[in-house]
């Protein structure tokens, strides 16, 4: 029997395969197909304070082993989250992390301070990094001043542990994560989407509604792969990896590169029992080589 | 809902760019209804990377079938699958048309344009056992685009043709064959499938003579289920506008609910 | 009949297709494929002063829809290439643009000076982006100041226009581009590869012998698409887009956003014949609009 | 070194993961040599992106042939093409064998590891037109890795075969089958293609004996063509060692100009 939990140190995990948010949407949308409770947890769709519209449709647009999206985290919002939904994420047992956004630092505050009132949350992703609702794809986590002051106001703020989600649109990741490391973030997941366009050559016009969206999906892994080798080999608190996981091999990649655990987005489009199945797949890696504790193989890369 | 990842392809027809495959897959046969609609995962490679949705054409038994026009790469791909291969599919999915007991005896206009007649099939099937009359109207730009009329035919379903070159049938736009003959036919409910502009039409049309209507939207899909917010559209609720996924609270909507885009791409 | 021409101020290509740096060879290597005199021009293979052996192999992995290459700059040098490679070139009817490579601003200076004397270059290519060859992917694009003083020291050293080739692995591309055209460069060449990695589950070794490389093909279109689009709004010089580019559709996308012409790279190797189908592919395109001049979409994208 | 955008699949066999596929593709037949390669473009998707190098295996008028071992994605999809459907190939290219009139009445032995035999069979072919008389080592892990046997058994060509774990022939690594039936055979050449492991140690006994030896290096390819600087290998030339394109001055050395790699992941 192998031993697949990681304990990230705030918090202990089944094992490390995590659903990333907005693609996940509250969970539930998951149980037709996958028993939840077998997951390590899930990220839930990114909550602002009040309910959301988002963006303007079209909001997907398919690339070459990528996806698009400028959904722009439409959402319930922060009351009809904790009275509707999250009383019926508490009877799974799994790791429910909220994703966090703001539209300012105060409002990342005050998401934060009405959940912490509420059971059954074991920790804040603070989505600094979505490039589908600022012009021009701005967002904290394109500079290390404004992450490290949401990152430390939200600290303040929050009973709960934070972990902070980077943008993979930076030339030094590193630097962000040190900001991040130093306002206090108890962990740092990379990354969130890659600014992205699309054009239609017939209409001439960007396919998006919104111009611009986030590329997400297999055609992203080896960049992100790269940010969290740069990452992990500069910084103390826990990484998790995430960006075009759909199977134990990626997975593995992200974990012999030192991920802690890693978060699985578009792939549960594709296929809903994706995490399931990598979960699976780990499983049997380990066994085949006769791992006993998978935490044992994070960060194992020879270079 | 489920995942049923080897639906066997057990039947295949197709004519010129138009293909029926029928798909043996008896938990999603088991609680199909007209209107709903399946994913499809087209390739195990990532590309195309999501599945596509294609409407439920019919059930019998153990099998379902879909019908469907090659329209870019996933369609192209999918129309090479052949018979003894198999599909990972995911269904049923969303909320159909309104069908059942109330409309025994009625008469029943439903509206196809092009590969828009798809659940057209599997609604009139529905609606025939439970005793309507029931009526197509099959538009599409030319003969070849009518492939299904002896489907319909054979199982004895009125057809009202047309094609907009005139090459079979009423010469011109279905909404307008469908306006000419509303007045004679006098439905109690009308439903509706296929390119947008159609739609519009046809819900003007059955606004003016207060008829009532659903339509199938379509929109594009990232997961199917809930998951993505991707495949959202404006849709009136309560007295207020909301962007409402087409694939859980659709892809059916009542004329009332809809709110018709000013210009499509 | 089409006019494919296009015009870049500083040179006039016969059609917008050019074949990218270090995916042509010296050129020659396609002629047993296609008639090079068709094309709008080509760039040849980074150039430093002196000859160079590259990186260690391995040097190419593939992942979703791209490659990751990590080639590391070999070559003839700038004698040998002007000696024996130039002058079977000059038997070509089409632009022959150079991609000029230094480990300091000096070199670059060098090999430029170097190539002044030599007649049947078009324009210099400063490739001051590549990924590969230094520790964590750093080149001067990077900067906005080490863009600044390698172009404006190649310009003072330059009998020829010089394009700037910038890199992606940056948070703010225009920043960038405008320091180069500060610096004076006649135009922009919009990108060099995306840092990236691959990892290697059975040995725990990076695929790559240099750990890092530099990823291309279609999987990045959809980042490059939207720097061009950035880029050309804030800039006054031409812009070449380059970037996943493998049929007429991706080309005219650039186009239509903003690219004066392109550069098609990874696809050469896919399909030898690339960049002469998407000549073709143009053509059609523009009889099927009925567009006499191609130049006329050009920056015509509807937001 | 052409094009060839269409070669006709006309005959396919296979063996568990091995399979030998017949293609119509005059030009390139008309031009190869032996250990010389092609390209194959295996899909029209990116995925795999690049083109796979396989050994041209024999030709036969318009026809050659290539035997590939499923190894991963790209030859799995290769794997699945049937007859009838059409390659997009480059080809012939890089360097062969030294073949030709010298070897009239010599012994050559040719050492082919699993896939490595693919080469093995043309350069027979072309060795025995010039009147040499062919000895050829035939190794694999398994009976099941030598489907070849009977091919080459048919053309009258001597075959010393060896499995790794007995199951057919000597039983051990075909080099030291090799090592033990040299003396008798004294062969004037010797031509090898497999693993590298294999190759190395052929190399070494060759050089002890004073044999002079070719080998068929691997690498990954880019391009296949000499563009991308992406196969290189380290290669004596003159005395000094370079990096040199496999693709373009091989995939064909002898034993003096190659440097094998200490450790090969
Ligand atoms: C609920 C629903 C039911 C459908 N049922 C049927 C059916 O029964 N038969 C049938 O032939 N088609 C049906 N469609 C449309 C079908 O899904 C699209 O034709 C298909 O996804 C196109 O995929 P592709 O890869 O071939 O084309 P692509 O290359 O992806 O695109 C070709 C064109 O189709 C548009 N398109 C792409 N994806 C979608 C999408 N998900 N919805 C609408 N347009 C899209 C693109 O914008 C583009 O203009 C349905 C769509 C929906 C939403
Ligand atoms: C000149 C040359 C001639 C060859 N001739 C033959 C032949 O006749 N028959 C045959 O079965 N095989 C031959 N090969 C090997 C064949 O090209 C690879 O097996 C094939 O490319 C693997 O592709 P894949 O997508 O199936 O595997 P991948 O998924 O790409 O890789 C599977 C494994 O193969 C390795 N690999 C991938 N690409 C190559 C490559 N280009 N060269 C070597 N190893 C690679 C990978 O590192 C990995 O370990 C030849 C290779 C070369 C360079
Ligand atoms: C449709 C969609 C919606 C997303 N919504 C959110 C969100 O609400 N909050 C967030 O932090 N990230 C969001 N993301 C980013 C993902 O969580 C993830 O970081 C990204 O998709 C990369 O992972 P992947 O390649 O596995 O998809 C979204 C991604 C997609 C595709
Ligand atoms: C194998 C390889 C070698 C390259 N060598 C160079 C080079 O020498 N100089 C340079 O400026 N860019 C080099 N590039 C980058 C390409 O010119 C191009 O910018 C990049 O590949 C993106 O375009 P693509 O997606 O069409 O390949 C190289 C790319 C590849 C794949
Ligand atoms: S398609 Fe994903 S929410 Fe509707
Ligand atoms: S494979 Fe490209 S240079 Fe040899």
């Amino acid at each position: 029997m192998t031993d697949l939990s990681v304990d990230l140190g705030f918090i202990k995990l089944k094992n490390p395969v995590l659903a990333a948010s907005g693609t996940f949407g509250y969970g539930l949308e998951f149980s037709p197909f996958i028993d939840l409770n077998k997951l390590g947890g899930f990220v839930v769709k990114g909550l602002y304070f009040s309910p959301r519209p988002g963006n303007l449709p079209p909001r997907l647009v398919e690339t070459p082993g990528g996806l698009i999206n400028a959904i722009g985290l439409p959402g319930v919002g922060v009351e009809r989250f904790s009275e509707e939904i999250l009383p019926e994420l508490r009877k799974y047992n799994t790791a429910i992390i909220v994703n966090v956004c703001g539209e300012s630092n105060e409002e990342y505050a005050s998401v934060v301070e009405r959940l912490n009132k509420e059971e059954g949350i074991s920790a804040y992703e603070l989505n600094i990094s979505c490039p589908n609702v600022k012009k021009d794809g701005l967002c904290p986590a394109l500079s290390p001043k404004d992450t490290f002051s949401v990152v430390s106001l939200v600290k303040k703020s929050s009973s709960r542990p934070v972990i902070t989600k980077l943008s993979p649109n930076v030339t030094d990741i590193v630097e962000i994560a040190l900001s991040a490391q130093e306002a206090g973030t108890d962990a740092l997941s990379l990354v969130n989407t890659f600014l992205a366009m699309a054009v239609d050559i017939e209409t001439k016009k960007p396919i998006l509604a919104n111009t611009f969206g986030g590329l997400s999906g297999p055609a992203i892994k080896p960049l992100v792969l790269r940010m969290v080798y740069q990452v992990v080999s500069h910084v103390k608190i826990p990484v998790i990896g995430i960006g075009g996981i759909s199977s134990g091999k990626d997975a593995l990649e992200y974990l012999i590169t030192g991920a802690k655990a890693v978060e699985v987005g578009t792939a549960n489009f594709i296929d809903p029992e994706t995490t399931v199945k990598i979960i699976e797949e780990l499983k049997t890696y380990c066994q085949k080589k006769g791992i006993d504790k998978i935490e044992t193989i994070i960060g194992t890369l020879k270079v | 809902m489920i995942k049923d990842p080897q639906a066997l392809i057990v039947g295949k027809k197709n004519w010129e760019d138009y293909y029926l495959f029928s798909l043996e897959s008896s938990g999603i046969a088991s609680q199909a209804l007209p209107g709903q609609f399946i994913m499809v995962r087209i390739s195990a490679q990532p590309q195309p990377l999501l599945r596509r949705p294609f409407s439920i054409h019919s059930k019998e038994k153990k099998n379902i079938e879909i019908f469907f026009q090659i329209t870019g790469l996933g369609t192209s791909l999918l129309s090479q699958k052949r018979i003894g291969e198999s599909l990972d599919i995911l269904g049923p999915l969303g909320k159909g048309f309104v069908t059942g007991e109330s409309f025994q005896d009625k008469v029943i206009v439903a509206v196809g344009g092009g590969r828009g007649i798809a659940p057209l099939y599997f609604l009139s099937q529905e609606l025939c056992s439970s005793g309507a009359s029931v009526k197509i109207f099959y538009g599409g730009k030319s003969h070849k685009d009518l492939p299904l009329k002896e489907k319909f035919e054979k199982d004895g379903i009125e057809l009202f043709c047309s094609t907009d070159d005139g090459s079979f049938g009423y010469k011109g736009f279905v909404s307008d064959f469908f306006k000419a003959e509303l007045e004679k036919l006098n439905p109690s409910c009308v439903f509706a499938c296929g390119p947008e502009e159609m739609m519009k039409k046809i819900a003007q049309i059955t606004q003016e003579k207060n008829i009532p209507a659903e339509f199938s939207l379509e929109s594009v899909m990232g997961c199917g289920f809930g998951a993505c917010w991707g495949c959202v559209k404006k849709i009136k609720k309560n007295f207020k506008e909301e962007w409402t996924k087409i694939c859980e609270e659709g892809p059916v909507f009542s004329r009332e609910e809809i709110i018709w885009t000013e210009e499509e791409k």
